[in-house]
C-alpha cells in the first residue's frame, strides 16, 4: 500500500485549517509554540517528502538557517522588511541551495545521504559561527516586519504573526499535496523500493530524487523564514546537526500517512518537551527519550497510525 | 503550584495553567543552564545561589539592607527553567504560563539576545545574570525599559587583562590565544588583541587557537602553543573545556614556559585548586569571590552558601546573588505594591549593594551594571587557593562611556578612560 | 621541524582516540545495522565510572600504578552491563525493524541515558587527573609529549588487532562475520545470530566505555561530554567505510591528521576540517574509503 | 524482408581478464520470439545486460532501430523501446499489484516529460486494470506484493515490463523460480499479451520443452560466444549444442 492516501488529503489538510483557527483559543505561550512548531513542521515536512525516497536527510538544517538569515539580514542589514518580500526570498535562496546541492546529493542513498548532507550542513554551521558581522553563534536579532508597509504594532502583532504563518502552512501543505500526487511526488515511493526496476522503466530515479530535493529544500527555506520572523531571531544553531535530527525524529515519529503528520508532530512533539521541561526541568530529555521510545513500540507506523486504526475500527 | 497533566487533545480549549501571582507571593522564572555542558560550570553554582537567595529573603535572613522578609512582604515563588532549550518559547513559557512576573538568568549571549527584545515586548522585569556580549544595549535594545544586566561585559574582562598585563611588566612580545570558536571566544580575543594594540604592546600573535566549544581534546592545540612559544597565552575557556586544557596543558609545562591568563580561571578553585599552576593569571570576571571586598553580605553570602552546598560559591554563584538582590532592592525601591513596570522603573539607575560592593545600573542608559574588576596572581596558601598582586581597575577604567560602544571605544584606544 | 614532530604526534594520538570511540560503532554498525547514537552516552558513562571509582580507589591512598588495572576492570564491567542492559532491555525486541527507525530508538536511549547520568552525578564535574600525570612527559624533538597520551596510542593499536583477532580467529569472531556476510544463511546454517548481536553489542559498549575511561583523566567529566563524541564518531566510521574495522582506523588518521594540520598550520578551519574530509572522502568514494561492493544481481 | 529491430555487430565483454560474451553479432526482426539458450556462465545475461545498457561493452556495437545505442543507460534504452524482466523479479514489494502497474505506467512517463501533471489520472488507473487483465492478474490488484508467490512475481515483473508497449522486450529466465509442472502455464499467461502488443521477445530459458514450444528462433550460447542461431528445430538437433549446450543443462 502506498504510504499516503492522496484521495484524503484535502481533508487532512481542511482538518489542519480547522485546528489552525482553533489555535485562536490557545493561551498566548501555547499558540506562539504552535506558531514555531508550524515553522519547525514544515521542515520536518522537507525531511518526511524526502523520506519517501529513501533518503533522510541529516542536514536538513541548512535549508533552515538559509531561510533564516535571508529573512534575517535582508531585515537587520538590508532594511527590506515587506514580509512578503522576505518570505519569498527565504524560499528562493533556499531552493537555489537545494538546486547546487541536489546536483550532488542525488547520487547518494542511504546512510551515505545522510552523512553528506549532514557534512555539508555542518560546513554552513562552520561558516556563520566564523561570521563576527553575523554575530558568530549568538546569531543577531530581526525588526518586526511589514505588510505592504503596514507594521503591525505590538497588540496586534502576535496575531498577523500567526495568522501569517497559519495561513502560509497550510498552503505548502497543499502545494506538497498536489506535488505529491505528481508523477515526480509519485515516484518517490519507487525509487526507495526499487530503482533498477525505475531505470528499467525509462525513468530517472536521480531526477525524481532530485526534485524532492528541491522541493523540501523549498519548504524548509519557507519554515526557516517564519522561524525567523516569529522569534526574531536567528543564528547557525538551526544548522546544527542536532537541530537537523530532531527535524528527522519528527518525521519518523510523525509517520508518512499524510502532509499534515509532520507539522502536527512536531507541535506534539514541542508540546512534550515543554511540559517535561516545567515537570523535570532536570530531567525533560529522560521524559522525551521516553515517549519517543514509547512511539516507536505501540506505534510502529508513527502517530498517524492512530487516524488509521480508528477508521478500520 | 501550577502542575497539570498533558494535555494530549490537539486543540482543547486549554486554560492557562499559571496561578497568576496572587498579591502574597510573587512569581520569579529562572532560566540557567540544567542540562549540557554549561549545567555544572554556570547552572549549578546560578541555581544554588538563587535556591539560597530565594529562601533566605523569604526568611528575611540575609544582612542589612536586605533583612525585610520576602520582596515587599512577597513570598518569592520560583519556577527554575533549562536554558539548554528554545530561548524564546521558554521565555514566553515562563511569563505566559507560568505567570512569571520577574525574569532572572541567562549565561548565553545568544539567548539573551533572543530574549532581550521579547522582555520588552512582553512588559516584564528581566534581569541578566551573565552573557557575555556588550551588543545587548549596544544594538539589540537600544532603548531598553525592562531589560537589565547586573552583570559585566565580556569586553571588560578582555581590557583588564590587557591593562594588569602591561602594568605588571608582563613581557608581552609573543602573544598567542587560545579561545572557545564561538562568540564569547572570538569577542574575547578580539577585544584583548584590539586592548593590547590600544596600549600600543608592539605585540606579536604568534598563535590563535580556535578550538571548537566542549571538545575537550586539546592535545594539538598545547603542541601548537608550545611550537609557538609565546610568551604570553590568553584564554577565555571556562567550565570544563577550560578544566580540561589545563589538564593536558598543565604537565606538559606550557603553563612554565609561558605566562597564561585566564579571565575565568577563578572557576577553578573548588574544582582542581592543585592542578592549576601558581603563577597563573586569574580573575573572577568582578568583584566576586577571592576579589569581593570585605563586607557583611560578602561574609554572609560565603558562610552561607558554603554551609548549605559545601563549596565555596564561584563567580556565576556571586553573579546570581547581585542580580537577585538588585530586583529585591528595585521593587523596595518602587514600594509597596509595585509590579513589574514599577520595579523596572525603579532598578533604572539604580544603586545597591551586593556580596560583591556597591553595584551602579550606570551604564547603557541606566540599564547596565559599571563594577570594577580584578585580576590578580594564583598562589595556594597552606592549601588553599588565593591570589596575591591583586590589581582592581575601576569601572570607569574598564567600561566603555555611554555613548560608545565597546568595540569602537577599545579602537579609539580607551578615550575617557578614568584610571588610577 | 619542531611543527612537523607536533603534527605527527598530535595527530597520531588524536587518531587512536578517535579509532576507540568509533570503533565499536562501526562493529555494532556491520553487523547489527544499527547506527548507534547511545554510543555517545556510553562513552559518558565510562568516563563518569572510572572517575567515581578512581575517585574512591586514590581517597584510600592505595599505589597509582594499579589504578590502570582498576581502569580496565572497570571499564569491563560497566560496558558489559551497561550494553547488555540495553542489547537485552530495548533492542532485542526491535530487531528487524527498519534502520532509520533504529537509530531514532538509539536516539531515544540516548536522551534517557544522558538524564540517567545526571541523575545518578548531578551536573557537578568529576576530575580524576592522577593517571593522566603518573608517566609524565617526555620530550619528542624538543617537544614535550604526556607518556599517557602515548600509551593511549599503544592501547588502540593492541585494541584494534585484538578485535581483528577475534573476528578472524575466535569461534564467536568468526560466527560474527559469517552473520555479517549474510544473515539469514547464518541463521539457516545453525548460528544463533541473537548470541552474535548481543555479544557484538556488549564488545562495541566496551569499545566506547574504553573511550570514556581513558579519556576521563584528561578532561572535566561534565554532563554532555558525549554530545560531540558521537558526531566524531560517525564522521569518522563514514570515512572509512561503515561496517569497516580498517576503514575506522584509516578514518580515525584521516579524521585525526585532517585536525592536527588544521590546528598547527590553519586553526581557523578547526571547527569544520573534519566535516571537510569527510564531505570530500564521499564526493570522491561515495561509500567511504574501505566500503563493502556491494553491487545488486540482477 | 523487413529491417532487423535490434542488430549486435561483435560484442565483447571483458571483466579484468575473464571473457564473459565475445564476437556476439545477432540480428532480431520485428515480431520474432527468440529464445536465448546455454549453461550458466554462457554469457546469456551478460548480453542482455549489454543490449539494456546495464553493462557497457569492452568491443562492438548495438543498434536499435538503425540508432546506435551502444554504451547507453538502462533509463535510455528503456525510454528508446527496450524492456525487460529480470532473473530475480524486480518490482516494488510494498506497493500492491495495482500501484505497481501504475507506478511502472508514471515511471514510463517520465521519458516522455510528464513528471508534472497530477498522476493518479483516471485513463491511467484503467490502463493499469488492463494491462493486469491481460495478464491474468486482475484477482491480485489490491494485495501487496511482496506477500504473493514467486510465479506471480514474476508475472508481474514481466508485465511491468509490457507497459506502455515497448518495441522489445527481453525476459531473463522468465520462469526461474516457479515450480516445473507449472512452467509452461506461466509461460502462457504471458506470451499471448506480450505479443499482442506487437513486441519482439526474446527471453532466457533453460527449459527446452518451453523453448521448442514458445520460440521460432534460438539462439545458443557458450563460453562467450554463439554457438548456433537459427529456426528452434533446427537448432535443438545441432550436434554441438546438444553437447555443449543441452548436455551441459542436464549434467
Amino acid at each position: 500500500m502506498m504510504k499516503t492516501d492522496f484521495r484524503r488529503e484535502p481533508l487532512h489538510i481542511a482538518i489542519l485549517a480547522g485546528l489552525l483557527i482553533l489555535g485562536f483559543f490557545l493561551p498566548d505561550w501555547m499558540r506562539f509554540l504552535l506558531q514555531t512548531a508550524l515553522a519547525g513542521g514544515l521542515v520536518a515536512l522537507g525531511v518526511a517528502l524526502q523520506m519517501r525516497a529513501g533518503l533522510v536527510n541529516f542536514g536538513q538544517g541548512l535549508y533552515y538557517v538559509l531561510g533564516g538569515y535571508a529573512v534575517g539580514m535582508l531585515a537587520a542589514k538590508a532594511g527590506i522588511t515587506d514580509v512578503f518580500l522576505l518570505l519569498i526570498a527565504a524560499i528562493a535562496i533556499a531552493t537555489v541551495a537545494g538546486v547546487v546541492l541536489g546536483l550532488l546529493l542525488s547520487r547518494y542513498r542511504e546512510i551515505f545521504y545522510a552523512m553528506l548532507s549532514l557534512a555539508v550542513s555542518m560546513i554552513l554551521y562552520g561558516l556563520l559561527v566564523k561570521a563576527a558581522w553575523l554575530g558568530s553563534t549568538d546569531g543577531f536579532n530581526i525588526p518586526a516586519v511589514t505588510y505592504l508597509g503596514w507594521t503591525p504594532d505590538r497588540t496586534v502583532r502576535p496575531d498577523v504573526y500567526y495568522i501569517t504563518t497559519a495561513v502560509l502552512t497550510v498552503l505548502a501543505c497543499l502545494a506538497t499535496a498536489r506535488y505529491l500526487t505528481s508523477g515526480a511526488g509519485m515516484l518517490c515511493e519507487a525509487v526507495a523500493e526499487n530503482e533498477i526496476r525505475l531505470e528499467y522503466l525509462g525513468a530517472s530515479s536521480r531526477k525524481v530524487a532530485f526534485i524532492a530535493i528541491v522541493v523540501a529544500a523549498a519548504l524548509s527555506g519557507l519554515g526557516g523564514g517564519l522561524f525567523a520572523m516569529s522569534t526574531g531571531h536567528v543564528d547557525p544553531l538551526m544548522t546544527n546537526w542536532t537541530t537537523s535530527g530532531g527535524f528527522v525524529f519528527v518525521a519518523l515519529l510523525a509517520g508518512r500517512g499524510s502532509t499534515i503528520a509532520p507539522v502536527i508532530g512536531f507541535f506534539l512533539l514541542e508540546l512534550v518537551r515543554t511540559y517535561a521541561l516545567d515537570f523535570a526541568p532536570n530531567a525533560w530529555q529522560m521524559i522525551l527519550g521516553s515517549v519517543m521510545l514509547a512511539v516507536i513500540l505501540l506505534l510502529p507506523n508513527g502517530l498517524w497510525s492512530l487516524t488509521e486504526w480508528r477508521r478500520k475500527a | 503550584m501550577h502542575k497539570t497533566i498533558i494535555p494530549l487533545c490537539l486543540a482543547g480549549t486549554l486554560t492557562a495553567t499559571g496561578a497568576w501571582a496572587q498579591d502574597d507571593t510573587i512569581q520569579i522564572g529562572v532560566p540557567v543552564f540544567l542540562s549540557g555542558p554549561a549545567a555544572g560550570a554556570f547552572g549549578q553554582p546560578e541555581r544554588n545561589a538563587a535556591e539560597l537567595l530565594f529562601d533566605s529573603i523569604n526568611e528575611g535572613s540575609v544582612p542589612a539592607p536586605y533583612d525585610s522578609e520576602g520582596v515587599n512582604g512577597r513570598t518569592i515563588e520560583a519556577t527554575f527553567s533549562d536554558e539548554a532549550s528554545d530561548a524564546v518559547v521558554e521565555y514566553r513559557n515562563l511569563v505566559d504560563r507560568n505567570g512569571a512576573e520577574v525574569v532572572i538568568g541567562y549565561t548565553s549571549s545568544a539567548n539573551c539576545k533572543s530574549v532581550a527584545p521579547l522582555a520588552e515586548e512582553l512588559q516584564t522585569l528581566t534581569v541578566f545574570v551573565d552573557c557575555g556580549t556588550p551588543q545587548i544595549f549596544e544594538e539589540v535594545v537600544t532603548d531598553p525599559t525592562y531589560v537589565f544586566r547586573t552583570g559585566l561585559t565580556a569586553t571588560t574582562d578582555a581590557v583588564g587583562a590587557a591593562r594588569y598585563l602591561v602594568d605588571t611588566g608582563v613581557d608581552l612580545s609573543r602573544v598567542a590565544g587560545i579561545n572557545q570558536n564561538y562568540a564569547w571566544g572570538q569577542d574575547n580575543w578580539r577585544d584583548f588583541t584590539g586592548s593590547l594594540e590600544a596600549l600600543e604592546t608592539g605585540s606579536e600573535i604568534v598563535s590563535e587557537q580556535f578550538p571548537q566549544v566542549y571538545v575537550g581534546q586539546y592535545g594539538a592545540e598545547a603542541s601548537a602553543l608550545l611550537t609557538s612559544s609565546p610568551t604570553l597565552i590568553f584564554s577565555s575557556f571556562w567550565g570544563g573545556d577550560l578544566e580540561a586544557f589545563v589538564l593536558q596543558a598543565a604537565p606538559r609545562g606550557l603553563f612554565a614556559r609561558s605566562q597564561v591568563i585566564l579571565t575565568t580561571g577563578e572557576a577553578l578553585f573548588p574544582t582542581i585548586p592543585d592542578e592549576l599552576p601558581e603563577g597563573t593569571i586569574i580573575s573572577a570576571r568582578g568583584p566576586f569571590s577571592v576579589f569581593a571586598p570585605e563586607n557583611e553580605l560578602a561574609e554572609w553570602f560565603r558562610t552561607a552558601y558554603a554551609e548549605r552546598f559545601g563549596q565555596e560559591p564561584t563567580y556565576p554563584a556571586w553573579k546570581m546573588a547581585q542580580a537577585v538582590l538588585g530586583v529585591k532592592a528595585a521593587y523596595e525601591k518602587a514600594g509597596e505594591g509595585a509590579d513589574s513596570t514599577a520595579a523596572a522603573e525603579a532598578m533604572e539607575n539604580l544603586e545597591f549593594e551586593a556580596p560583591s560592593g556597591t553595584v551602579r545600573m550606570s551604564l547603557g542608559n541606566g540599564h547596565q551594571a559599571a563594577q570594577s574588576i580584578s585580576y590578580g596572581t594564583y598562589v595556594l596558601e597552606d592549601g588553599e587557593p588565593g591570589v596575591e598582586n591583586v590589581i582592581t581597575y575601576s569601572a570607569e577604567c574598564i567600561n566603555p562611556p555611554a555613548d560608545q560602544t565597546a568595540a569602537e571605544w577599545i579602537a579609539a584606544g580607551f578615550p575617557g578612560a578614568e584610571c588610577d | 621541524m619542531q611543527k612537523f614532530t607536533a603534527i605527527m604526534l598530535d595527530g597520531m594520538s588524536y587518531a587512536a582516540w578517535l579509532f576507540l570511540v568509533a570503533v565499536g560503532l562501526t562493529l555494532i554498525y556491520g553487523v547489527m545495522r544499527i547506527l548507534n547514537i547511545a554510543h555517545g552516552a556510553f562513552y559518558a558513562i565510562g568516563a563518569y565510572v572510572c572517575a567515581s571509582a578512581l575517585g574512591v580507589y586514590y581517597s584510600l591512598g592505595l599505589p597509582g600504578v594499579f589504578a590502570f588495572a582498576l581502569m580496565g576492570v572497570v571499564a569491563l564491567v560497566a560496558g558489559l552491563i551497561v550494553g547488555l542492559i540495553v542489547e537485552r532491555g530495548v533492542l532485542r525486541n526491535l530487531y528487524g525493524r527498519d534502520e532509520v527507525l533504529m537509530v531514532l530508538v538509539t536516539y531515544a536511549l540516548f536522551l534517557i541515558l544522558e538524564d540517567a547520568v545526571k541523575l545518578i552525578w548531578g551536573v557537578k564535574s568529576y576530575f580524576v587527573y592522577q593517571p593522566y600525570a603518573h608517566f609524565g612527559f617526555i620530550e619528542i624533538g624538543g617537544l614535550p609529549y604526556q607518556v599517557y597520551d602515548l600509551l593511549i596510542v599503544a592501547l588502540a593499536v593492541v585494541m584494534g588487532i585484538a578485535l581483528w583477532f577475534w573476528l578472524e580467529r575466535s569461534r564467536m569472531g568468526r560466527m560474527t562475520t559469517a552473520v555479517v556476510a549474510d544473515r539469514e544463511i547464518s541463521a539457516a546454517m545453525g548460528i544463533n545470530v541473537k548470541r552474535v548481536f548481543a555479544t557484538t553489542f556488549a564488545i562495541g559498549t566496551i569499545f566506547a566505555v574504553v573511550g570514556g575511561v581513558v579519556t576521563a583523566p584528561k578532561i572535566a567529566v561534565t554532563p554532555g561530554i558525549g554530545v560531540e563524541v558521537i558526531i566524531l564518531a560517525f564522521a569518522v566510521v563514514v570515512i572509512g567505510g561503515l561496517g569497516s574495522i580498517p576503514g575506522a582506523a584509516i578514518g580515525a588518521v584521516f579524521a585525526g591528521y585532517a585536525r592536527a594540520l588544521s590546528v598547527h598550520l590553519a586553526p581557523e578551519f578547526e571547527l569544520f576540517a573534519i566535516y571537510a574530509v569527510m564531505a570530500v572522502v564521499l564526493a570522491i568514494r561515495p561509500h567511504g574509503l574501505f566500503a563493502r561492493a556491494s553491487g545488486r544481481k540482477i | 524482408m523487413t529491417d532487423p529491430i535490434l542488430v549486435t555487430e561483435n560484442l565483447e565483454k571483458r571483466f579484468g581478464g575473464v571473457v564473459a560474451a565475445s564476437e556476439i553479432s545477432l540480428s532480431l526482426y520485428p515480431g520474432e520470439t527468440v529464445a536465448v539458450i546455454g549453461s550458466n556462465g554462457a554469457g546469456k545475461t551478460t548480453f542482455v545486460n549489454m543490449v539494456t545498457g546495464y553493462l557497457k561493452p569492452s568491443a562492438g556495437a548495438i543498434r536499435f532501430r538503425g540508432r546506435d545505442i551502444t554504451g547507453s543507460t538502462p533509463r535510455k534504452t528503456a525510454q528508446a523501446g527496450i524492456r525487460r524482466s529480470f532473473q530475480i523479479s524486480q518490482i516494488f514489494p510494498q506497493l500492491t499489484v495495482l500501484e505497481n502497474v501504475m507506478m511502472a505506467d508514471i515511471a514510463a512517463a517520465d521519458g516522455k516529460g510528464g513528471l508534472w501533471g497530477a498522476a493518479l489520472t483516471k485513463p491511467r488507473m484503467d490502463r493499469g486494470r488492463a494491462v493486469l487483465e491481460r495478464f491474468g492478474l486482475e484477482s491480485h490488484a489490491d494485495t501487496e506484493v511482496g506477500t504473493l508467490p514467486q510465479g506471480v512475481k514474476k508475472q508481474l515483473d514481466i508485465a511491468m515490463a509490457a507497459i506502455d508497449d515497448p518495441a522489445l522486450i527481453l525476459l531473463d529466465e522468465p520462469t526461474s523460480g516457479v515450480s516445473v509442472d507449472e512452467k509452461i502455464e506461466m509461460m502462457d499467461r504471458v506470451i499471448d499479451p506480450l505479443k499482442g502488443g506487437g513486441a519482439t521477445l526474446l527471453f532466457i530459458e533453460h527449459d527446452m520443452d518451453i523453448v521448442t514450444r514458445f520460440a521460432e528462433r534460438t539462439v545458443a550460447f557458450y563460453e562467450g560466444r554463439i554457438l548456433a542461431d537459427g529456426p528452434t528445430d533446427e537448432v535443438l538437433v545441432d550436434k554441438e549444442v546438444k553437447r555443449y549446450v543441452i548436455g551441459g543443462v542436464h549434467a
